[in-house]
């Protein structure tokens, strides 16, 4: 999380202390938890994972001659009696925001080892990620309710539905993912686990709230990949 | 003895070690803005190059931003951030590469499925 | 976490002093290694049987069931490529088998043998057996993580098998599974068969993730004392960068069988443009299927090098150790693995020249694939260099290795065909593509197998397999495919296209039909030939010579265990120190031939040691 | 001993099967010289390395063989030697490279007096359409498929009117005179490959692929599929016949016009096409 101090080895800034760390023995990340470094090699990876969907999202949309259906009349939502475009979509944003600064807080209670903090605002995360994993269900059923099927849709190219579907569920997906381990983790600090010393369910291995920041990674990411949604599939 | 003197230095360390709250919530009021920005972007309907800037430059900042602070890569050491990075450059030639074909098959299909589309 | 930080730190600096001062003339200024900077890894032990033999956590044990399961995957591909060479020698001999028999065979060889057995071989079986011995680690650093990655293979194979018994059979579309004909009527399997297929890819993506994380952090975060990057054996090396590969490539795989998954279940149209069958425009409209095809080789051309990079890492040792020579240009080895494995993400449409993609794209990928021939070339030549002037024992071992070299360079010269653009457009989708790919990434890294196998094996199990039973191993499996695979290039030259069912009635086809049946005999012996090792083994299990604690006078850190076989935790109560680079033999003034990782300078203080 | 008198038994075999084989590609019969040329150059080097470096390492075999009183060499590292080695690979892999870009780049490159040939695949065979005095192709609509329409040409695109439609899988091509084949597939890939005229592409439903090749050899030649279509894939062949001027003409003669055909529906007899059967 900040600069680590280790023995016997000086931790150079920037690029030279890329070098030194690089040629060094035992770690390569100087002062990263293995899980932590475990995580970010699995965002690199699930990195890939949705940039070859937005690729193909890219390359589908590109070479149909069908016209493609406009988001922001598509994603238009009526407020008040007037449509408001993306109106649904900038709330969904606006709470997932909301969940990535309060996690991002969490984490920093969680080094302070300060466990009711850490707890509740984690309370909050996963509110904020089930608020938003609801509004994306009744997006979907709007939706579909409007004749927009993975198949077809009324607007426009078929691959519209296609890649709307296929892409909001992968993350939507990847929220509740987050959803569930953060309730987890909730629960887990608010019962201490981590000053206790408990052993974990499965791994039998005691835990430490290095694992708050892992979870938290995990989350920003999520956000992270909403940007570019956000961009590409409503925006653009 | 040595021991001992590690515990305290490693509590303090720790304690010293996390950012101040300021720069979260900061970085949090500035997430809320670009986001309210690039809605804003469709809001206004701009169309054409300055559409699509607008879109990349705010998407660009806010995962810039979360990135940098929220998952606090501003403060790692350059090997862990290079090791994220650089990869990126496989997915950028996907990017680049794909956008070339999709408008050759867009080209294709209309020049050879439309009437008049090949003018 | 914090006290048992610290008390592990002070325990590892006493533990350095206590293994220099054993060994005599102490110089705290040439033998200090900096303390550690982790902690002891905490372990779990096993409690009962289950716990040890079947969902064990040790990845000794964990690497030993992932290269069972892929043996007996491979058994399956081997028994299918002796239908295919049936039908292909001796028609009249195979009549019980339909044309949808045979592609069937086709595809279900080809992806057995690419995913299921080559991969899991390399990454899962030597990857989990020897990273954490070959760092100095306990065990991987996520032992549970590691144990649900076998599992998660074992169901996909599992899923795998299972397309076999499904009404239409197994999937029939060819390992690389392009659309639209995979989910159409037409080819065979489309029903079940690409389903089940599809899934266990999926299941198979996860579960490799899991260990790739694994293997990934184990080897940057948690090498012991002294073992820099750059004193790690080529064999990490080589894992490593292929574990890379996998984390980042098995995404794209992952994703085309997601799309092609909706594309059967729920007819969306990504891969699928409109289609006219049997008269009839079909549901789908507007997609691209061109699209898969670059999906799959931004995967398909990574896997290339993840089967191939672990075998440059180990024969790189084994050359090295048997030869009793230091590998030639470590540290040219290194960047070139690297450097390939960075190259290999650009170079994908290399496989797509006459795809119908933007032509324009030729230039570049035949620049890249090109570009990509030189690090390969410097490892081979600093193959040969290692053997040169050095003292090589011809045991098995070095059998399988001259092997390799051979038929990897044989492949890696007719790569160069290939990969250069037009000379590509007569060659592709020929038998010249099926001879070069099997040579390069079929018998080559099985000839690394076959040597690790034998290499390892006093490791593992703690007996020396039979050199005799060895050396007829070798000589059979090698001239067999040897001549299995070079003839096929000239099936390439005339023209004969890959994938035909028969090759009747054109005159320059019917002119190779004597060669078509000498390839089908030279196949049928030569994978009867592999049921030596099968036998080898057993035998040894049974009766074999008990091997010492290093056999073969090696350096690396996973002879140097604390029992043979080791148990969990691999190294007894102290980790090892490590001083020196693994490829210190012959040293000029040594007593030994050798000295191995864990010897501290002042112990060989009279050497002219170059390289640390 | 035994191990380098068979490795080099092996690659002087080797040698020896190249020299002596019965089977290589059949005599070329279009304009693309230059990849046959370019094989054979790759061939001279590739060959080179191959043969080099084996014997190299039999003669390391035979010369470094193991002796308890004799100690290898020691020397990590000749930063002189890796350099050579790597410019001296560089250059060879570099003029192997150039002679393949510039035949690519004419492959690529279309003349501009090129016939344009038409040639839709399907599960499991092929058609071939013609421009007519246009010079023109029309557009054509997978869903405008029809027994009177096989080709699906665009009703309303006035240059499709007078195509000529080739109602046989055979087509028949001037000699000396460059064509573009145009492919295009209904259903899955396939690939229209004649091995003498040494070019491919492959044919994709959804988009249109082409390639560019010039006949020098009067003859019939076979065509078949180079990609893999499902259960008949085997089996999907076509012929070409390649005929000087005067009977090219003759021939062209004798086909018919998208007009005259629609014209003539009821007396259309396609049988055994399986896209006519609708």
């Amino acid at each position: 999380m900040s600069e680590p101090k280790i023995d016997g080895f000086e931790l150079k800034p920037g690029f030279k202390g890329m070098a030194s760390d690089t040629a060094s023995d035992q770690t390569m990340f100087k002062g990263v938890h293995w899980g932590k470094a475990m995580m970010w090699i699995f965002l690199l990876s699930d990195t890939f994972v949705f940039s070859c969907f937005l690729i193909s999202y890219m390359k589908g949309r590109g070479s149909t001659p069908v016209e493609w259906p406009n988001p922001s009349e598509v994603f238009a939502l009526e407020a008040f009696g007037v449509p408001v475009p993306l109106l649904l979509i900038a709330l969904m944003t606006f709470v997932l925001i909301t969940s990535s600064g309060t996690m991002a807080i969490a984490v920093k209670y969680g080094y302070e080892k300060n466990r009711k903090m850490c707890g509740w605002l984690l309370l909050a995360t996963a509110l904020g990620g089930l608020t938003f994993v609801g509004m994306q269900a009744y997006e979907w059923s709007k939706l579909i309710h409007e004749g927009v099927r993975p198949w077809a849709n009324p607007f426009g190219a078929a691959q519209f539905g296609s890649f709307f579907f296929m892409i909001t569920g992968f993350h939507g997906f990847h929220v509740s993912i987050g959803v569930i381990f953060l309730f987890i983790y909730t629960y887990k600090v608010f019962a201490g686990h981590y000053e206790k010393g408990k052993k974990g369910w499965f791994t039998k291995l005691k835990g430490d709230y290095v694992e708050i920041e892992i979870l938290g990674l995990y989350w920003h990411f999520v956000d992270l990949v909403w940007v570019f949604i956000f961009a590409f599939f409503y925006l653009w | 003895m040595e021991n001992t003197n590690n515990i305290e230095k490693t509590d303090k360390k720790e304690e010293a070690s996390t950012h101040k709250i300021g720069i979260y919530l900061w970085i949090w009021t500035l997430l809320f803005v670009l986001s309210f920005f690039s809605y804003m972007v469709d809001w206004y309907q701009f169309q054409g190059m300055l559409r699509w800037s607008l879109i990349l430059f705010f998407m660009f900042l806010k995962a810039g931003l979360i990135m940098a602070f929220f998952m606090h890569l501003f403060w790692e050491r350059y090997a862990l951030v290079n090791v994220l990075l650089w990869p990126m450059t496989a997915i950028a030639c996907f990017i680049f590469l794909m956008a070339a074909e999709f408008q050759y098959t867009l080209f294709s299909r209309l020049f050879y499925f439309v009437v008049g589309g090949g003018a | 976490m914090s006290d048992e930080y610290d008390n592990n730190k002070s325990y590892q600096a006493q533990s350095s002093e206590v293994m220099d001062g054993s060994t005599g003339s102490v110089n705290p200024d040439i033998d200090y290694v900096r303390p550690s900077e982790v902690g002891e890894q905490e372990l779990y032990h096993p409690h009962s049987f289950i716990e040890k033999w079947v969902f064990c956590q040790d990845a000794k044990v964990i690497g030993v069931q992932y290269f069972l399961t892929a043996v007996f995957t491979g058994v399956v591909g081997l028994i299918l490529s002796w239908l295919m060479r049936l039908q292909l020698g001796f028609p009249e001999l195979a009549g019980f088998m339909t044309a949808e028999h045979y592609y069937q065979f086709v595809t279900m060889h080809g992806m057995i043998m690419v995913v299921y057995f080559l991969t899991a071989l390399f990454l899962g079986g030597f990857g989990n057996y020897l990273i954490p011995l070959m760092v100095g680690a306990r065990d991987m650093v996520f032992p549970y993580v590691n144990m649900l990655s076998f599992w998660m293979f074992f169901v996909a194979v599992a899923v795998l098998m299972a397309s076999f018994f499904v009404p239409g059979g197994p999937t029939g579309a060819g390992w690389t599974l392009y659309p639209p004909q995979t989910i159409l009527e037409g080819t065979p399997g489309a029903g079940m068969g690409i389903l089940l297929m599809l899934i266990s890819l999926s299941l198979f993506v996860i579960g490799f993730t899991m260990g790739g994380l694994n293997y990934m952090i184990t080897i940057l975060q948690a090498r012991t004392r002294g073992m820099t990057l750059m004193r790690m054996p080529l064999t990490v090396w080589g894992i490593f960068t292929a574990t890379v590969l996998a984390m980042l490539a098995f995404p794209a795989l992952l994703v085309s069988a997601i799309m092609m998954t909706l594309d059967k279940v729920l007819q969306t149209s990504f891969f699928m443009p409109t289609i006219l069958k049997a008269g009839e425009v079909l549901e789908y409209g507007g997609g691209s299927p061109i699209l898969f095809q670059h999906l799959f080789w931004f995967f398909g051309h990574p896997e290339v090098y993840i089967v191939a990079l672990p075998a440059f890492g180990i024969v790189s040792d084994l050359i090295s150790v048997h030869a009793r020579k230091n590998i030639f240009g470590y540290r040219m080895m290194v960047w070139a693995i690297v450097g390939i494995g960075a190259l290999s993400f650009f170079v994908w449409a290399h496989h797509m020249y006459v795809s119908g993609m933007n032509p324009w794209f030729g230039f570049f990928f035949a620049t890249t694939t090109l570009i990509i021939a030189v690090p390969t070339a410097m490892k081979v030549y600093n193959w040969i260099l290692t053997l040169w002037r050095g003292n090589i024992r011809i045991n098995v071992v070095m059998l399988w290795c001259l092997g390799f070299i051979v038929t990897f360079v044989n492949g890696g010269i007719t790569g160069i065909f290939l990969g250069n653009v037009s000379v590509d457009v007569p060659l592709s989708d020929t038998y010249f593509v099926i001879a070069h790919f099997h040579m390069v990434m079929g018998i080559a890294p099985l000839m690394v197998i076959m040597g690790a196998v034998y290499h390892w094996f006093p490791l593992v199990a703690g007996k020396m397999l039979d050199e005799g039973l060895g050396k007829w191993h070798f000589w059979i499996t090698f001239l067999g495919a040897y001549s299995i695979y070079f003839p096929m290039h000239y099936l390439g030259f005339i023209g004969v296209p890959r994938r035909y069912f028969e090759m009747y009635d054109s005159p320059y086809m019917t002119s190779a039909v004597g060669m078509n049946e000498f390839i089908s005999i030279a196949a049928f012996i030569v994978g009867a030939a592999q049921f030596i090792l099968i036998f080898n083994i057993i035998k040894t299990l049974k009766t074999g010579k008990k091997a010492e604690q290093n056999p073969w006078k090696a350096n690396s850190l996973e002879w140097y265990t604390s029992t043979v076989p080791p148990e969990h935790g691999n190294f007894g109560d102290r980790l090892p120190v490590v001083h020196r680079w693994p490829y210190d033999f012959s040293v000029p003034g040594a007593k030994e031939d050798y000295i191995p990782q864990t010897t501290a300078p002042s112990e060989v203080i009279h050497t002219e040691v170059e390289k640390t | 001993m035994h191990a380098g008198i068979i490795f080099l038994l092996v690659i002087v075999g080797s040698v020896l099967f190249h020299i002596f084989t019965p089977w290589y590609w059949t005599d070329i019969a279009s304009n693309w010289k230059g990849m046959d040329d370019t094989i054979t150059l790759t061939f001279w080097v590739g060959g080179g390395v191959f043969v080099a470096v084996c014997l190299f390492m039999i003669y390391c075999v035979f010369r470094y063989q193991h002796k308890e009183d004799r100690r290898a060499e020691y020397k990590p590292e000749d930063k002189k030697l890796e350099k050579i080695l790597t410019w001296a690979t560089t250059l060879g892999v570099a003029a192997l490279l150039a002679p393949g870009l510039i035949i690519w780049n004419q492959y690529v490159n279309v003349p501009k007096n090129a016939i344009e040939v038409d040639v839709m695949a399907w599960q499991w065979g092929w058609q071939y359409r013609l421009p007519g005095k246009d010079g023109k192709l029309g557009t054509t609509q997978v869903r405008n498929i029809a027994d009177n329409n096989p080709f699906g040409i665009n009703p309303d695109d006035p240059f499709g009117k007078d195509d000529i439609m080739v109602e046989s899988d055979i087509i028949n091509l001037e000699n000396n005179r460059p064509v573009k084949i145009l492919l295009r597939s209904v259903d899955v890939l396939h690939n229209w490959y004649v091995p003498q005229f040494r070019a491919k592409m492959d044919a994709v439903p959804g988009t249109v692929t082409f390639y560019w090749f010039e006949p020098n050899k009067v003859g019939e030649y076979e065509v078949l599929c180079a990609e893999y279509c499902g259960v008949g894939h085997y089996a999907m062949r076509g012929g070409v016949e390649v005929q000087d001027k005067a009977d090219y003409e003759a021939w062209l003669g004798e086909q018919e016009t998208f007009e005259q055909l629609s014209a003539r529906y009821e007396k259309l007899n396609v049988d055994g096409n399986k896209l006519a059967k609708k």
